[in-house]
């Protein structure tokens, strides 16, 4: 039972940093039908401002506290411009472009992305330091939870309640709901598609830079590369939750964080992947839209 | 003072572009040795180089549009220019004959590396040709092409490792698993829409290399298959120069033989019923058309495809291991396809070539290569969206013959 | 003027880069020094620098490149499997390749590949140490034995997996591959732990290694953990910090107070301003090991260079090495490093 | 109010408009009729920054408007009910409806103007929580209306507002027009394939051939005019 | 047939004779192309069955719970209300595509080409232009579908589904979106289509004076039920079709 459990609550924790960098993924995908395979290296530029800023204020000798505040701080505005450049150079050119051609453009650009992290850093794995103490309070259950995944489990849940009240009730949220089912109506009713869009590519790369800090602390180092693996495994989630939806993408992100973990813990972990791409099938076979997602059939 | 109000939009862009590079370009931390280096220089580098690239940008930008304008006012006479030469069939036979020509002396006149990644190029024409059926023209998205690539290289490298099966023997069956492969996968899963095939398909990709890293008693794991034969020459075994150009000649029959069946289905009912699926479906159903059979057609043709190119593939490399069949290969076959323009077989040959070679040329630029190949997918779309030869789809035009 | 060509291929872009660059400043080191003191045989050295991103079949065109460029001898390639891929055609154009990394057993072993040669050992050696450790000074009887599925790793696994299975009263009690790149190991972590493991075989390289070494320690998991030449990095002790200590690690003797070794990590320093990183002195030994030779052959022929490799020591910073029939290097001898203090020691 | 002059309006190299110049004065119903193809559609979609003009001026209230993007010439208060309906399809008709308050803050009155809506179409508010997509035909054209009715346009524009719906609520749709333009003087641009009830309400009526404005005269004379007749009115 | 708990269709009862034309009128919602959508397999009613009765085959076939494309290969074809041509193909690719269900060119046919697929090929495009000069879209065979006058793309709707060689044409809406000048053309369109091609046809239509010209029998649908049926003479002064459907001023 104990053994169950910790394999729950890792493939929580799993699947909350996959949630993390998911929302972001479907909120892109929600506006503008594209398949943002460069989120993941938005998320990987986001970690790297954070210790870059967390280096250079470090040396300065500065609170840790208030390091961690402004490192964090920095990450989001940075990733969030990087979010709003790439747009404007690499996707809206071609909004009225065939959708594949702004999918290979996507992954021209995090092939960009990538090797300019590498040119201008380093290819190595460099430490990231543990910004999250070890709370007193959970040291009894520090053999099951530590204190990185209650902060991180915390932040999915914050994050998801944030995103999902903002799109429901406030007016950008209206917008975005509007510019995503139709844009040529939504311009016709007074919405300026164009900031709407870039406006979601700028909370999406806003939640990816929240989740860069946290998982790079939680996994202790980075590189030029985590963008990818992480950015297919959170689109996997997207999709399973159903992609465009916000809940499902944090329930897509547990269900493959869970199945992971158990695949491993009760199987192997030699195939812990082919569990969660069968499970995926699984699903889609008889949600051929997701768990949460809705469905497509337009009525005839 | 336009020209000021330009200046004044460059030196945004470049103060814009100084401000997101700061942290990455400027400042380089060593958190080993806990030292933090300042490279101002890379900021004025940055400065300079977009202020510059904002006026060619801009400028491409602008041309884009008004090019598409005229163009398009143009579109009439130019086809008709182009058709004209098209159907001048001395124009055509002549250049048949060149490239032929050019074709046949090629490893003779270049080097052997020249040769070699020619062979590799055309590989993955015929990739590209292959998927070109799934996604080009029947629209399915296809992330996971390369789990038939490797069934085709595994399918060889297993019976001739085990029975010592040959090049020739094999190469049906390889396409017949591709094949066999393509209808199992696909029948689950041929309902699901667009992007949701895609991440299944990917997933399916990633299942198959999975399997052969994991299963060692069947595919040796990781360390892979080794010493696999290259293709023999009525039973003479070739030294490697003179295997590297007879595998270049069986490509480039391959090629022909590709073309030729993809050109046929294209222009069949079956190729009609592909595009019209990929415009509506329910009209297609309304039409008679069976939907899961038409696309599975379609998914198990282009496997077929995939599995050739996979025995091509052990053969040409001797050496097969699941390090080949990453997500990133089938991601390089997609962008064949779409950079080189969608349903077109001119344009799949000419995104294979420049795909593949792209970066072997660049490997001048070392370490800016990859950097340089991303840039270059990106500016490719953003200018030519339709790819480098937009698929001008053969369309069935009456000829108002008299009835 | 004539140049003695020399080819670095490897990994030098995507995913496994960090593993391939840093032969790449090897073989510059050497090379830029051996120029320095007027190059061998009166001409100077050159290099070819070729990324193969480790794809066999990249390998291949690498390979072909590098032999139309004429190189005499190629330091390379960096994974086991690009490496087979490329030897057919090296062997055919009689041109040497020595690898630095490459710890397929078969590769020296299966005698197909006359013209290879490496500088690391192989995986069975290797995993003969870990387990022969493991069992008779740590005295563990339950052993987990965990790879990243990749060809160096597994191998090594496979290794130790079956030599465990030779010795009475050890067992495996666990035989995971696991997936590099993954966010976290916490399950197979929590399964380690489930098997009560009293050592921890790692095959694999550091990245890993740390976030399971890392989570291990979080989750209070005392278990030894023992690894090989891929986790036996600085970054790795700099990576998991605090938990690194205790690590256990199998590399090539006291490199450390090794002056030419000193010496090339302080070259590295200073000409790239970073510690450098994984197989760096491998290249490099395998650099000097390769022009040592041509030297002492006074040509590049083929044959000569071969006998030469075989026949005459060479000071490198792994220590004074020579070739064996196979191509494996006699003179790197294997030992176990801890960490202790931030440091890897050298134990036994 | 709106002034068109001379608009050439492109698809590709097809030239849709070939200089339609037209006047709408305040508080005003016009109609535009013409047969299929004419080019009535491209006409308003020029209006609205949809498919703007290549050359050719457009005023609105005094301000040039041919040069704007779609949504500040919405601001402007110009409001479109498009062919083909447009309804988002995954909100709700409650939320289609507020999608076309979109521009407004006033929202009591906001909230008061559903309500008229729904007793306009008592339809709609019994399938207030259906989402808009798998509304039949004709409800969907009401939505389509109701949601510009929501914006409260100074000036709107409506594509073929009968399409699809019954004899019955054709009437009643002719009717709302007519109401919403005597009691809020909302100057309404009418673009209507049954010319019969579109010119009884009108005042004024342009017919627009190929892409051109061949005639334009009071609604009464359009009716009498033999060629209209014979034409458009089908008599 | 029910969405959730709206009952769309409520036991309808209707038929069509073999050389008919039937019209089906209703209030907006009232469940006319959900009606439609049941016969042709797109949803399938949860009660009830439909019937056809082939003119060669003498005994009647139960058709519901097939898929739409097995229904049009029995010979029903319908039009859509929201016009659904493949818009990126040209007009005689269009109707090229309704052929694909009568012919049977497989894969190896398109590779070999033999005699046979080139008979078939050949045969296809001529039928095809063929209707297309029929119905009357000649001047524009070789245009993209989308390019089309709404007016020539509903006609090349109806174009396509004959194609198919139905013996019934479910068409819905077909005049929508016509000035009266083109739909008096469509209701000549029509009636030739039934003599010529001898094809029954069931329509949706709100316009009246079509449907009181053109069709030989009414039903009229609310809130899914069938409220009547008859003659046009019938209709127009039933009371109850007056209330819910044409209004009091009506002719
Ligand atoms: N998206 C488009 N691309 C190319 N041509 C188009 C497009 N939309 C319309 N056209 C062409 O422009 C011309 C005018 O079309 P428009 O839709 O304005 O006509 P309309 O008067 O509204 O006709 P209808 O009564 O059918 O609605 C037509 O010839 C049509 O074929
Ligand atoms: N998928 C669906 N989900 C929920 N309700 C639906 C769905 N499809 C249709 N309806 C409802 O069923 C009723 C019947 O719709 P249908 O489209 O058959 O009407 P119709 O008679 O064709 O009307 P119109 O003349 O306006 O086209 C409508 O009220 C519609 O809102
Ligand atoms: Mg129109
Ligand atoms: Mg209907």
């Amino acid at each position: 039972m104990d053994y169950f459990l910790e394999l729950f609550l890792g493939g929580l924790t799993r699947g909350s940093i996959y949630a993390l960098i998911a929302l972001g993924y479907t909120m892109v995908y929600g506006i503008i039908q594209l398949i943002n395979f460069a989120h993941g290296e938005i998320y990987m530029i986001g970690a790297f401002t954070a210790l870059i800023v967390i280096s250079v204020l470090m040396s300065t000798g500065m609170n840790p506290v208030a390091v961690i505040l402004i490192a964090g701080f920095v990450a989001v505005i940075y990733s969030c411009a990087y979010g709003f450049t790439l747009e404007k150079i690499a996707y809206k050119p071609l909004r009225n472009a065939p959708r594949l051609s702004a999918l290979i453009s996507a992954i021209g650009m995090s092939l960009f992305l990538q090797n300019y992290v590498l040119l201008a850093q380093t290819c190595d794995f460099l430490p990231f330091p543990n910004l999250i103490p070890d709370f007193e309070c959970i040291e009894p259950f520090a053999h099951i939870i530590g204190s990185t995944d209650v902060v991180i489990l915390v932040t999915t849940a914050v994050v998801m309640i944030i995103l999902t009240i903002l799109i429901r009730y406030t007016k950008i949220g209206k917008a975005m709901r509007a510019t995503s089912q139709d844009r040529v109506m939504a311009s016709l009713m007074g919405i300026d598609v164009n900031t709407v869009i870039s406006f979601t590519f700028i909370l999406g790369s806003a939640t990816a830079a929240i989740g860069g800090v946290l998982i790079a602390s939680h996994i202790g180092m980075i590189n030029f590369y985590i963008g990818f693996i992480a950015g297919i495994k959170a689109f996997v989630a997207a999709v399973l939750g159903g992609i465009g939806s916000l809940p499902g993408a944090v329930l897509g992100g547990f269900v493959l964080g869970w199945t992971e973990s158990f695949a491993t813990g009760y199987i192997s972990s030699d195939y812990e992947d082919v569990f969660a791409f069968l499970f995926l099938v699984l699903i889609l076979i008889f949600k051929p839209s997701g768990i949460l997602g809705r469905s497509e059939q337009s009525k005839v | 003072m336009r020209k000021f109000a330009e200046i004044r939009k460059s030196l945004y862009v470049a103060l814009w572009f100084i401000f997101l590079t700061f942290p990455i370009m400027v400042i380089r931390i060593n958190p080993l040795e806990k030292t933090v280096e300042w490279r101002w220089m890379n900021m004025a580098l940055v400065g300079i180089g977009t202020f510059f690239l904002s006026f060619l940008w801009r400028y491409l930008i602008s041309k884009k549009e008004e090019g598409s304008k005229r163009a398009e006012e143009k579109q009439n006479e130019k086809i008709s220019k182009l058709r004209r030469l098209i159907e001048n069939r001395k124009i055509i036979a002549g250049s048949v004959v060149a490239g032929a020509l050019l074709a046949a002396v090629f490893p003779f006149v270049v080097s052997l590396y020249q040769t070699n990644i020619m062979t590799t190029a055309l590989i993955y024409v015929m990739l590209g040709l292959g998927l070109n059926i799934v996604v080009g023209l029947a629209g399915l998205l296809d992330l996971g092409y390369v789990a038939f690539y490797a069934v085709g290289a595994y399918a060889y490298a297993l019976l001739n490792y085990h029975f010592g099966l040959n090049f020739w023997m094999v190469l049906p069956v390889g396409a017949a698993l591709g094949a066999l492969f393509g209808i199992l996968l696909g029948f689950p899963v041929l309902r699901l829409r667009g992007d949701y095939l895609a991440i299944v398909t990917l997933g399916f990709g990633e299942i198959i290399r999975l399997i052969l890293e994991n299963w060692n008693e069947f595919s040796f794991g990781p360390s892979g298959i080794s010493n696999i034969s290259r293709p023999p020459l009525f039973g003479i075994e070739l030294s490697v120069q003179n295997a590297t150009v007879y595998m270049y000649y069986i490509m480039i029959f391959l090629c022909l033989v590709t073309i030729f069946i993809v050109k046929r289905l294209q222009d069949s009912r079956i190729g009609r019923a592909w595009v019209a699926l990929r415009e509506d479906e329910v009209a297609c159903q309304a039409m008679g058309i069976d939907r899961t059979k038409t696309k599975l057609t379609a998914f198990a043709l282009g496997a077929t495809w995939a599995g050739m190119g996979g025995v091509v593939f052990a053969a040409k490399t001797t050496f097969v291991n699941p390090a080949s069949f990453t997500i990133w290969e089938s991601i390089i076959i997609l962008c064949i396809v779409v950079l080189g323009g969608m349903g077109s077989v001119i344009g799949v040959i000419t995104g294979a070539f420049i795909i593949i070679l792209l970066p072997e040329y660049l490997r001048v630029f070392s370490e800016f290569r990859m950097l340089m190949f991303g840039i270059i997918l990106v500016v490719m779309m953003v200018f030519r969206p339709g790819g480098i030869i937009s698929g001008v789809r053969r369309t069935y035009k009456f000829e108002g013959k008299n009835f | 003027e004539d140049t003695v060509k020399v080819g670095v291929a490897g990994a030098h872009s995507g995913d496994l880069a960090s593993y391939g660059l840093p032969s790449v400043r090897a073989a510059e080191l050497v090379v830029k020094k051996a120029n320095e003191n007027g190059g061998i045989l009166g001409s100077r050295i050159e290099l070819f620098i070729e990324d193969d991103v480790c794809k066999p079949e990249i390998a291949t065109n690498t390979a072909t490149k590098l032999i139309s460029q004429g190189v005499d001898a190629v330091v390379g390639h960096i994974c086991s499997g690009a490496t087979k891929a490329a030897l057919a055609i090296y062997k055919d154009a009689n041109v040497i390749c020595m690898s630095p990394s490459a710890t397929n057993p078969p590769l020296t072993q299966s005698g197909d590949y006359p013209n290879f040669y490496r500088t690391i050992a192989s995986d069975d050696a290797q995993a003969r140490l870990q387990v022969d450790y493991a069992i008779e000074v740590l005295k563990a009887e339950k052993i987990a034995v965990i790879h990243d599925k990749g060809d160096y790793g597994k191998g090594l696994a496979e290794f130790a997996k079956i030599f465990i299975g030779k010795e009475p009263g050890a067992e495996v009690v666990l035989y995971e591959g696991i997936t590099p790149g993954a966010v976290d190991y916490s399950a197979v972590v929590q399964k380690i732990k489930h098997s009560k493991a009293e050592a921890v075989i790692f095959g694999g390289y550091h990245p890993e290694a740390s976030k399971i070494v890392m989570q291990m320690r979080r989750k209070r998991i005392k278990a030894h953990f023992i690894s090989d030449d891929g986790v036996r990095d600085a970054t790795f002790i700099k990576v998991a910090g605090k938990y690194a200590e205790g690590v256990y690690a199998t590399g090539p003797k006291d490199t450390t107070k090794n002056p030419l070794a000193i010496a090339a990590i302080e070259a590295h320093k200073k000409a790239y301003g970073s510690e450098p990183g994984a197989f760096f002195l491998n290249a490099y030994a395998a650099s000097q090991a390769l022009l040592s030779a041509i030297e002492k052959a006074g040509s590049t022929d083929y044959e000569a260079v071969t006998s030469a490799l075989k026949n005459y020591y060479v000071e490198t910073p792994l220590g004074k090495i020579k070739f064996d029939e196979r191509g494996d290097a006699i003179g790197i001898g294997f030992s176990m490093y801890q960490v202790k203090n931030g440091n890897y020691i050298e134990v036994q | 109010m709106l002034i068109i002059k001379d608009i050439h309006t492109f698809y590709g190299h097809i030239e849709a408009l070939k200089g339609v110049t037209l006047e709408i004065s305040e508080g005003e119903i016009v109609t535009l009729v013409g047969s299929n193809g004419a080019g009535k559609s491209t006409t308003l979609m020029s209006v609205c920054g949809i498919s703007p003009p290549r050359t050719g001026d457009i005023h609105f209230m005094g301000i040039p408007i041919h040069n704007l993007p779609p949504h500040k010439i919405a601001s402007l208060g110009i409001c479109q009910v498009p062919e083909g309906r447009h309804i988002f399809p995954h909100l709700t008709v409650a939320e289609n409806l507020d999608m076309g308050a979109f521009l407004r803050n006033d929202k009591r009155q906001v909230r008061r103007d559903v309500e008229y809506v729904f007793e306009l179409f008592p339809v709609l508010a019994k399938r207030k929580k259906q989402s808009g997509g798998t509304l039949s035909g004709g409800e969907q054209q009401m939505l389509a209306i109701s949601r510009a009715i929501m914006a409260k346009p100074k000036l709107l524009l409506l594509d073929e507002p009968s399409l699809g719906l019954s004899p019955l609520v054709v009437r009643q749709i002719f009717n709302i027009i007519f109401k919403i333009n005597e009691d809020s003087r909302t100057t309404i641009f009418l673009v209507e394939q049954n010319a019969n009830l579109a010119l009884k309400i009108a005042h004024r009526g342009y017919v627009m051939e190929n892409g051109k404005v061949t005639i334009a005269d009071s609604a009464g004379n359009l009716v009498r005019n033999e060629e209209v007749k014979k034409a458009y009115l089908g008599i | 047939m029910s969405f959730g708990g709206l009952k769309a269709l409520d036991g309808i009862d209707l038929y069509v004779e073999r050389g008919e034309i039937v019209a089906l009128i209703g209030p907006n919602g009232a469940g006319k192309t959900t009606f439609f959508n049941c016969i042709s397999g797109i949803y399938a009613p949860t009660e009830g069955d439909i019937f056809i009765m082939k003119p060669q085959a003498g005994t009647a076939k139960r058709i519901n719970g097939l898929k739409p494309n097995q229904v049009t290969s029995k010979g029903l074809a319908r039009t859509f209300q929201n016009i659904r041509l493949f818009q990126n193909m040209t007009v005689l690719e269009n109707v090229m595509m309704g052929r694909h269900v009568r012919t049977n060119a497989g894969i190896a046919g398109a590779i070999f080409r033999n005699r046979k697929t080139r008979d078939e090929e050949k045969q296809i495009v001529e039928r095809s232009y063929g209707i297309i000069k029929k119905i009357g879209l000649a001047y524009y065979v070789n245009e993209c579908a989308k390019n089309l006058p709404y007016g020539a793309q509903r006609r090349l709707e109806i174009a396509r589904a004959i194609a198919t060689e139905p013996f019934l044409l479910l068409l819905d809406e077909p005049a929508a979106g016509m000035n009266p000048q083109e739909t008096k053309e469509l209701d000549m369109l029509i009636q030739r289509i039934r003599d010529e091609e001898n094809i029954s046809i069931l329509l949706i239509e709100h316009d009246m004076k079509l449907v009181m010209s053109i069709s030989e029998r009414i039903y009229v649908v609310d809130y899914g039920k069938k409220i009547a049926e008859g003659t046009p003479e019938e209709i127009k002064i039933n009371p109850e079709v007056i209330k819910a459907y044409l209004g009091e001023d009506a002719y």
